[in-house]
């Protein structure tokens, strides 16, 4: 028997699978499908102070193993989050629930972060500053390494939980935000986000999605974000959950030798509503095929 | 319940221009609610395909697929056996019960906006309303399901843009022109039409929408329409909406 | 008929189809498989003051869609290129020549710039500050704004050729990049090199390339591609070759929507020699679904 | 000269473990110079296989697969009857003049090394040459080839490592232990293996090196290794080289 149980800096869980913000709802959904206690963690659907309807449609472009979506931050409000969504979700679910905040300057954050103190079915806050779907705010301040300290430092005032910063990929050096974020007192990162992407229709001559670009995931940008995991876990010393384009146990494998505590499973539940839970399954098989007994200690330099 | 299941593709047939007809068999326990839809995996493509069901019956499940981009025309080009894993039961589904017992019930389509109303027509007729099919097409070419919803029980009024068949106009048209009444109506095609429809007709009635959607599970929120009882997901609380929650 | 003549930045090409430096080598390796002078223009390997052997093997890594390549500009030295490359290239090719060179530092480029201008069989220079393999230089230039306008001064100054800067993706924001390139006085822009990727073996538990990161293209890039081209396009003035995932025709035409006077092809060379081919013997029928007359003032907003 | 064709894959035989033989039909015009390799596309992998070519006659081409990851495992799992495009004709190939007329050519393979070998052992043999053939595997259940190289004409010699059949160890320790003699040697196989080859044989010979490959056409330098001729691709100056060429 192998032992798939992770430690995400003093949080333990039983497998390192978490379904990414904004590919699993707020848990229900996914319930719908399996039994999501079998998960490692949850990350849900980004929350901001005030609820948000998101861009005009179309959202959803599809590329060459990968979409582009420009959702922009749709959800109900930090309020509604505390008051429906995570007592709904807690009704049927043990494990680690962590609430994605976000918005458009430190200050919402800082709201978001004082709100979800006083929840305790909340177990990790995800500041996400790197949202590529909405205008001043989102990826802004996650580009910018005192603004994403700033950010790191209000949730981490106004909360005693523990956080993990959210980065963006479309940055010249993300290890700069990265231990700027370290430095600020989070407790871990979130590695990466979306990349900013676009598609047009050449029939219609117009960009697919209304809002021109959007975030752009899946397996094709697997190889960007392992980089980006191997490089802020050789640059900080704090957990990271590694994310991006993970679609197979081998995948999950290959971002834990990146340096990844844990990995998120974004886009391949958007086409594979089970991918986690076949992914869960497959995860001892591959162990046992690489001869590792257990899921610690496999990053390499 | 929502579930995925592996089909397989017995059929494909032409039924009009750029239409097609798949047949596929499998398990089809509980899949029968008339307005759903199906998340159809294309081989070499990223997302799924949203496609409504047409017909169901006892181990077969009928699709019909307008070819719009490379992923429908894949979709059609592939051979007989070929096994499709489907994501099934997905959306609200029409109301039956909307329409009073013995009451008439109107059902209308426009284009491959047609192909839910079979299914649509047959439960009607089991649960004992009257239904008139009222369909919409841009030219002959495109005609199809006509036959199959008169044997299904319901009177059958067709609509051509071009005036190459059936009344010269829109479905709007045939109704003024053909004072097709109706106690309740059922509505599936593409935008203009639904507004249009929505606007002419008095009586209440449901409409089923379509947006470009990333996962059709309700997941990623890609295709949330504002109404007036605030956003929904065209995918999980759609693709059908009352009338009067629509905003247009 | 079609029309598939453009024109970048005054210089007149039968096409927009370019293979890209480093993936037709100096010509001669693509003209084995068919007559090179059937393309719009060519892009020649980059070039360095000094030959250099490059990277350690293995420098290549597959990915879904796309590749990892950390050559490391080997080359044989600008001298080289010019007695001996491009002479050879001209005995068998009539159509445009770009030289693409390349440097550790402002003075690299603008020696090569000096050798390259008495040269009358190139066309364009193509500066590359964006290579993300090698150390000290490459990619480096061509993340600042300021240095990136340095280098194209230099190289505008040791030269009367038309200059094309070839942009990194790797960068917060491309635009200004790309604005300071062009008021150093870029006659145009080349958009986008590789992005930075990795890869690991899950049974060595090592990185699959020896300099374990390396250059990400193929079909998997192309949506950050079109962005940045998009972007770059409605920040500047003059001409953009659009360049990355690009492997059909219609690709080919997104890309000119999306702001691009001609198209450089890839990683589609390295899986299929003969996609240049294949790509302009599509796009007139590509063009007439599409009711295309020809390829001018294709680009949207 | 180097082109793409297609073939299509008749039969996919096991020959050894993890190891085996794929029967291409199609036209082999041209492409006979033993050492040589074709690229093969792998459905659903970006990159295309370098393959080296076992056998070749008119109309029918025979590869060796065997199985590293996922691309060869999918490669040997293909369907006969599946169409493959093939670059082929890829580089140098062995020089078979460089063995003096009616002089000793040694041959030398460890593992799926030995693929090469066989045509050209036959194309030795065609031009008057004597062949020994010495074959390096780990273990009995990995040989192959082996009574094909008899067939064409060569003094076969086995070695394992386990000691499970032929000589126990390497294919050094065979040439020492049967005091094989020749003019000029080839080999095929290991880096290591061709290291000690190289280094314990004293006459004339040249390897075929394995480097990871980019397009195998030349055009992207990424399998370049060191000489003492400087830099050379490996799959347009190689694969084969001359022993004094080789930086070890």
């Amino acid at each position: 028997m192998v032992d798939l149980s992770v430690n995400l800096g003093g949080i333990p869980l039983d497998n390192p699978i978490i379904p990414a913000s904004g590919t699993c709802g707020f848990g229900l959904e996914l319930n719908e499908w399996y039994d999501i206690n079998i998960l490692g963690a949850i990350s849900l659907k980004g929350t901001t102070r005030e609820a948000r309807f998101g861009n005009a449609l179309p959202r959803i472009a599809e590329c060459r193993q990968g979409l582009i979506n420009s959702v922009g931050l749709e959800n109900p409000g930090i309020e509604k989050l505390l008051a429906e969504k995570i007592p709904a979700l807690r009704a049927i679910y043990r494990k680690p629930i962590i609430a994605n905040i976000s918005g458009f300057c430190v200050e919402d954050f800082a709201f978001c972060a004082e709100r979800a103190e006083g929840c305790a079915d909340i177990d990790i806050l995800e500041a996400n500053v790197s949202c590529p779907n909405v205008h001043g705010g989102g990826m802004a301040l996650g580009t910018d390494p005192k603004v994403a300290a700033e950010v790191t430092r209000a949730v981490k005032k106004a909360s005693s939980k523990p956080v993990f910063v959210k980065l963006t990929p479309n940055v010249t050096d993300i290890t700069a935000i990265a231990r700027a974020c370290e430095e600020a007192g989070a407790d871990g990162l979130t590695v990466i986000n979306t990349l900013l992407g676009m598609r047009i229709d050449i029939r219609t001559r117009k960009p697919v999605v209304a809002a021109s670009t959007g975030g752009f995931s899946g397996p094709a940008v697997f190889p960007i974000a392992l980089r980006a995991v191997w490089q802020v876990a050789r640059a900080c010393r704090i957990p990271v959950m590694g994310c991006g384009g993970v679609s197979t146990a081998e995948e999950v494998i290959e971002m834990m030798m990146a340096g990844a505590s844990a990995v998120q499973v974004g886009s391949a539940n958007l086409v594979d509503p089970m991918a986690c839970k076949r992914i869960i399954e497959q995860l001892p098989e591959v162990m046992e095929r690489l001869g590792l007994k257990d899921l610690k200690q496999l990053k390499i330099n | 319940m929502a579930n995925e299941r592996t089909f397989l593709l017995t059929a494909v047939e032409p039924v009009a221009t750029a239409t097609w007809r798949l047949r596929l068999s499998g398990d089809t326990t509980g899949l029968c609610r008339a307005g759903q839809f199906v998340m159809v995996s294309v081989p070499g493509r990223y997302l799924r395909r949203p496609i409504s069901v047409c017909d169901c019956e006892p181990g077969l499940l009928t699709l019909i697929v307008k070819v719009m981009g490379e992923g429908t025309a894949e979709l059609v080009s592939l051979a007989p056996g070929t096994p499709l894993q489907l994501l099934c039961g997905l959306g609200n589904g029409f109301d039956i019960e909307a329409t009073p017992r013995d009451k008439e019930a109107m059902i209308i389509g426009g284009g491959v906006g047609v192909a839910p109303l079979l299914l649509l027509c047959k439960q009607l007729r089991e649960a004992d309303r009257h239904v008139t099919a009222v369909l919409g097409f841009n030219t002959r070419a495109d005609i199809f399901l006509e036959r199959e919803l008169e044997a299904a029980g319901a009177d059958v009024i067709v609509a051509t843009a071009d005036g190459t068949a059936g009344c010269q106009g829109f479905v709007t048209d045939a109704i003024r022109m053909c004072s097709l009444k109706s106690d309740y109506f059922y509505a599936c095609g593409p935008r203009p039409m639904l507004k249009a429809v929505c606007q002419q007709l008095r009586q209440a009635g449901e409409v089923s929408t379509e947006e470009r959607m990333g996962c059709g599970a309700g997941i990623c929120y890609g295709c949330t329409c504002q109404t007036t009882d605030g956003p929904k997901r065209t995918c999980k609380e759609g693709p059908v909406f009352k009338k009067e929650e629509l905003v247009w």
